[in-house]
């Protein structure tokens, strides 16, 4: 039973940022209609900034993480907006597409010419730490993680149900016709987006590097396990992306537990063709959500 | 109050509009009508600056729409509801009467101007925190032209109203149109059910291949051989 | 009739006959390469180029071919993973055949739903096709791989030089490519091509557009299995890792690079895949940085592809002259 | 546009096939590119170093070696492609890769064409095929584990153990060697955990070999994966003695794993951190030249470069076949050829041994605790 427990608290905590990154992916679909291939490239990197920051510009952990910050909001979201998305959504969202997975390819083999091949180190943000709850090791770091996706979470739910520019963005993303009829600055809106998706990937990057340790390839499996939290959990909706983050990060550990590790990575993928097979909006998401 | 000059016009290369040339009446309901790829829809994209005007303008009270962007039309009075669905879907009743005040400085006002909307359409205060996804298609179609009318227009556009709503919603609509003219506000409809359309209209306006045919009172176009003839006749059942 | 397109043909196929003559094994083996993902590329253009919809599947199909024609032509083993000895002119057809079942099992499904699911049920397929190859070693010799697929012999023909194992390949490609042809020219090609001009309105003609992409994607299967088919005695050796979803990426890349609907456009984009890390030696680790960049402002800047890019070259420097509408045609076929 | 290609090829195919004939090429096929880089240009560099020190010193009988790069991205087909076109660009010895998977593919075309091929892999059916061309810088798991059975049986008086390995052909060889020894020797494996290469969630893993309530566990995963391992380790507070091969204790582990590496014990064939003066300067000529630290592949990549000099010498030509016959049985003693660093044997079936070391990781150090005898 202590198992049990140790193996759903490690899969929550993983799967709360499998749902940071699912979220980003969900809010570039919804504000630009396409699917971002290099998401899990989008987590990878900032934590290079951070330790770029710090290492060849000599900057002290705080300054190096803030610098990382806005690194990765310029260079993912205004960059890859402006040079990416604007010329290619008139092509329609095939090439879009493309051009992800080619940028998902860039990056990685930029990161390891330019900074290294190798597995880096990285800071711990949260200091190390644990108790023994009856047999369950509970870390400080898997608790904070939870609960630092948690306030994110929230955090942006709120910003976009309560301020009116969370929910002029709702609108453009909802039905971008009609936010454009309204006189809703759309294009800004949908910059916004391409925005907030870059401070959830410097987030998730923060976080989950400690553990993983930074590496250029550190995206390929995140990419992907986000995008199938995303499709699972319901593509219009935030806390879909949420619950398929959790839930994707929960079985992922219970399988690997009780069932098989050879077919571990299987799990997610059976569920996400199963997800699209029989409810294709996803298990949160509303199928009438959007006019496609 | 809306001149409409030698506008040409459409959807990249494509022309639709072939030198259109009218002016409504002001304060009154006009109708469009006409065949399908007359550019009914189409000249209403141009008057609210969603459409690639080639050449001509578009005077409204004196100033040319044409190169505006849908914010600055919508300051200097202008409206549109398009045909089909237009609300967001996941906010709240509420939420979406906000939204037609987005362009607005002064909240308060927004505040205040979708009390008295809401007092015209009782309904909508009933459900106004539910999601718009919620609200019956009647309601929700309401709820576009409440929120059309937010900003206190001069002009408003509508594009098929009473497409996919019962005969007694359309009827209401209508009853809603005829009121807000009776209050002072310039209406222009495209409306697929001529019939109805110009019998509870002032003026009628015939569109065909992007130019105007007719322009005339809705009683002598509901009369005209002609339009009987092409618009009126089976066109009632269409759909 | 010798139109100006079938001497640009002739004079390519001419090319290729020569291409390997004086040249050492490895310009021969990647010429070799070339020609198989070539075909493979040409497959996947069919559900990319025609029917619009992106297929991450391609490397899994062609695992499909190169395992199913190792465990036919492997001799029978006395331990451990063995095959049954055929002829490899039993083992292709079979090859292709599960290829293409598969294509259909996989493809039905994913295409009942809108979007770009496909795309999404495909890069499962391939992930798992990974996992299955990985750790189902009683059948597929598991991460070791199987080594030792003979290359076929005709009696008057032994393939077993790379030599003649790269005209072996050629004369599969010309057959191949005259099939592709046929397909293309008979009123499911047609149809393909309505799909590609405007799908809503080819459904409007009355053409079944699901059942279309269906079949398209379902003939690209079948030519990645025959690819596969190739790579299994040219290679001699499979493993699961040839086969992950990179490669199904670098495929997709390459009919994009090339031309996406054209008919040709999928041989040069393999061309480049295949042969520009040859270009660029001195380029070292930035091979890849390079390709990706390349896709990407080739994408933004000229969205058909090189054989696009080629066309408003030729528009350009002819500005004066009226292009010839049959080499346009020619082009895009 | 294709014959222009082609062209091109062929030119630059006859622009280096115009070698000056007092040089002798090589051909270095590896891992510079992909998911292997960073054992790839460990070896590169190894090789280069020793490169520039034969050079300098004149070279191999008069001639100066001249070496060429082929980058395999990782990828074995592609890598059988790279060995045949250095076999094509006359190399006189291959060396790479460090990947298994390659070494497997490429082997074969090496052998065809009689070419001697140096190796850093490690899987143990490299050996076992019967390639006469082909031979090791480290030796193969099949020798390196069963050197960790004692240790498991008589110091650690196991009685259950648990069993992580990488699901690649790397780690299975290891795998299957480690379950065939504890068979041998009566300890049962109670826990017998794959993972994915690349993995970075070790979480169901530790808190599996936890409820298996085992003695020891050996651990057979790449460098990156063992130091997550070992950061998870100790986040459960797994109590058991983590013991590996090679990687465990390497230094990048260390450096990744921070403390959470203290305690773990390894088998090292080679390591930077040995006790030995040669490698402590070889160690430090290479942290001169390229800036950073040398792992074992670094050694591996000096070490071919410098058996390839000493048994062309000792053949006193450049004739392959020779070359192979020569290495086969053959023995390079340390005093006499420093190059090697470590007396250095072959097998007939390109087997390499040598002494290793039992090592363990004390205060973030490699601490080498015991010698183990060449075998």
């Amino acid at each position: 039973m202590e198992q049990f427990f140790q193996v759903l608290l490690s899969g929550l905590a993983t799967g709360s940022i499998y749902a940071l990154a699912a979220i980003g992916f969900t809010l570039i679909w919804q504000a630009a209609q396409t699917v971002n291939f290099a998401q899990g490239e989008f987590v990878m990197l900032p934590a290079f900034f951070l330790l770029a920051g710090m290492h060849f510009l000599g900057m002290p952990f705080w300054m190096a993480l803030i610098f990382g910050l806005l690194l990765a909001v310029f260079v993912l979201g205004f960059l890859f907006k402006r040079v990416l998305v604007d010329p290619l959504l008139k092509h329609g969202g095939l090439s879009l597409i493309i051009a992800t997975m080619a940028l998902a390819i860039l990056m990685k083999e930029s990161v390891k010419e330019f900074y290294s091949a190798e597995a880096q180190p990285f800071p711990e943000i949260v200091p190390n730490g644990s108790w023994d709850i009856s047999g369950v090791i509970v870390s400080l770091t898997d608790i904070s993680h939870l609960f630092i996706s948690a306030v994110i979470v929230i955090g942006l739910q709120l910003f976009l149900n309560r301020t009116r520019t969370g929910r002029c963005m709702q609108a453009t993303a909802q039905n971008p016709g009609v936010a454009e009829i309204l006189g809703v600055n759309v294009k800004r809106m949908v910059l916004y987006t391409f925005l907030i998706n870059g401070v959830l990937a410097a987030l998730a990057s923060f976080l989950i590097t400690p553990v993983y340790l930074a590496k250029f390839s550190n995206g390929e499996y995140l990419g992907l396990i986000a995008f199938i939290a995303a499709i699972v959990g319901g593509f219009n909706q935030i806390r879909g992306a949420l619950a398929g983050g959790l839930l994707i990060g929960v079985l992922d550990n219970m399988t690997a537990t009780y069932i098989t590790a050879e077919y571990r990575q299987a799990v997610p993928l059976l569920l996400l063709i199963a997800v699209i097979l029989f409810r294709p909006q996803g298990l949160l998401g509303t199928s009438e959500g959007r006019e496609a | 109050m809306l001149e409409i000059k030698d506008l040409y016009g459409g959807y990249g290369k494509i022309t639709i509009l072939n030198g259109v040339n009218c002016e409504i009446h002001t304060g009154a309901i006009t109708t469009v009508i006409g065949p399908n790829g007359a550019g009914k829809s189409t000249v209403f994209k141009a008057i609210f600056g969603l459409l690639n005007v080639h050449s001509g303008a578009i005077n409204f009270q004196g100033k040319n729409l044409v190169g505006m962007s849908p914010a600055q039309i919508i300051a200097e009075g202008v409206t549109y509801v398009p045909q089909g669905r237009n609300v967001v879907p996941q906010l709240s009743v509420y939420h979406n009467l906000e939204l037609g005040g987005i362009t607005a400085k002064d909240q308060s006002m927004v505040k205040r101007r979708i009390d008295e909307v809401m007092e015209i359409f009782p309904a909508l205060r009933e459900h106004q925190d539910r999601k718009a996804i919620d609200l019956s298609g009647g309601q929700q179609k309401q709820l576009e032209i409440a929120r059309a009318l937010l900003l206190d227009p001069k002009l408003m556009l509508i594009d098929e109203p009473s497409i996919g709503l019962s005969p007694n919603l359309v009827k209401e609509v209508f009853a809603t149109l005829q009121r807000l003219r009776d209050n002072g506000v310039t209406v222009l409809m495209v409306e697929q059910n001529a019939k109805a359309a110009l019998a509870m209209s002032d003026y009628g306006l015939v569109l065909e291949l992007g130019q105007v045919r007719m322009h005339d009172k809705a009683d002598v176009l509901l009369n005209d051989p002609r339009v009987g003839r092409l618009f009126l006749g089976g066109s009632m059942d269409e759909e | 009739m010798m139109t100006k397109r079938n001497m640009w043909l002739l004079a390519g196929l001419i090319a290729l006959i020569l291409a390997p003559l004086g040249q050492g094994n490895y310009v021969v083996y990647t010429l070799c390469s070339w020609l198989i993902f070539s075909m493979a590329a040409m497959g996947l253009n069919l559900t990319l180029g025609y029917a619009g919809q992106i297929s991450l599947a391609q490397s899994a199909f062609m695992a499909i071919g190169a395992y199913t024609t190792a465990l036919l032509t492997l001799p029978p083993a006395e331990d451990g993973v063995g095959g049954l000895g055929l002829h490899w002119l039993v083992a292709m057809p079979i090859s292709v055949f599960a290829a293409f079942v598969v294509g259909l099992i996989i493809g039905f499904p994913a295409l009942r739903v809108k979007g770009h699911f496909l795309a999404f049920v495909t890069l499962a397929f391939t992930t798992l096709t990974f996992l299955v190859l990985r750790n189902e070693d009683w059948l597929t010799g598991g991460t070791y791989g199987l080594v030792g697929m003979p290359r076929p012999d005709f009696g008057f023909f032994n393939t077993g030089k790379q030599l003649r194992f790269y005209y072996f390949t050629l004369a599969v490609f010309v057959v191949f490519c005259l099939l592709m042809w046929g397909i293309i020219r008979s009123p499911w090609g047609r149809a393909f091509k309505a799909l590609r001009e405007n799908s809503i309105r080819a459904e409007s003609l009355g053409v079944d557009t699901r059942r279309i992409t269906l079949l398209a994607f379902a003939i690209g299967s079948a030519a990645g299995g025959l690819a596969g088919s190739l790579v299994a005695p040219l290679v001699q050796f499979i493993e699961p890792g040839s086969f992950a979803l990179v490669h199904s990426l670098k495929m997709l890349l390459m009919v994009v690079v090339g031309g996406a609907g054209f008919f040709f456009g999928p041989v040069i984009g393999a061309g480049v895949v295949i042969l520009m890390p040859e270009f660029l030696r001195f380029t070292e680790g930035y091979y890849l940085m390079i390709y990706a960049a390349t896709v990407i402002v080739l994408i933004i800047f000229c969205p058909k592809g090189l054989i696009g890019l080629g066309e408003i070259i030729r528009n350009k420097l002819r500005k004066d002259k009226k292009v010839r509408g049959d080499m346009d045609k020619g082009a895009q076929l | 546009m294709i014959k222009k290609l082609l062209g091109a090829t062929a030119l630059s195919v006859a622009m280096a096939s115009t070698a000056i004939a007092d040089t002798v090429k090589i051909g270095f096929v590896g891992e510079l590119s992909g998911g292997g880089a960073p054992a790839g240009t460990q070896y590169r560099d190894g090789a280069l170093l020793a490169v520039d020190e034969i050079n300098a010193a004149g070279g191999i009988l008069g001639k100066q070696i001249e070496v060429s790069l082929y980058d395999t991205q990782t990828d074995p087909q592609t890598s059988r492609a790279l060995v045949q076109k250095a076999i094509d660009e006359d190399a006189y010895v291959v060396w790479g890769t460090v990947y298994s998977s390659s070494t497997i593919v490429n082997m074969l075309v090496a052998q065809q064409n009689g070419v001697p091929q140096i190796v850093g892999a490690e899987a143990p059916n490299i050996t076992q095929k019967g390639n006469p061309y082909v031979f090791r810088t480290a030796y193969g798991a099949h020798r390196g584990v069963p050197a960790l059975t004692g240790y498991f049986r008589d110091t650690l008086k196991a009685k259950n153990v648990a069993v992580a390995w990488v699901n690649n052909e790397f780690g299975k060889g290891g795998h299957d060697v480690f379950i065939k020894e504890m068979a041998k020797v009566g300890i049962n494996v109670t826990a017998d955990i794959p993972s994915e290469a690349g993995a970075a969630d070790f979480a169901a893993d530790v808190s599996r070999i936890k409820e298996a309530n085992v003695d020891a566990v050996f651990v057979y995963l790449h460098e990156e994966e063992s130091a997550r391992f070992l950061r998870e380790a100790k986040k459960q507070n797994l109590q058991p003695k983590l013991v590996g091969e090679v990687t465990l204790t390497g230094q990048k582990v260390i450096d990744l794993a921070g403390d959470a590496a203290n305690g773990a014990v390894a088998h090292v064939g080679l390591t930077a951190e040995a006790n030995i003066e040669s490698i402590k300067e070889f160690g430090a000529k290479f942290e001169k030249k390229y800036g950073h630290k040398t792992d074992h592949n670094g050694i591996k990549g000096y070490v071919a470069a410098y058996a390839t000099k000493y048994v062309t010498e000792m053949n006193g030509s450049f004739d392959q076949e020779k070359f192979a016959q020569t290495m086969h049985g053959l023995t390079l003693d340390v005093a006499k050829y420093p190059g090697m660093l470590l007396t250095t044997s072959w097998d007939q079936d390109g087997e390499l041994s040598r002494e290793s070391f039992m090592v363990e990781v004390v205060d973030g150090k490699q601490v080498v605790t015991t010698t183990v005898a060449a075998n």
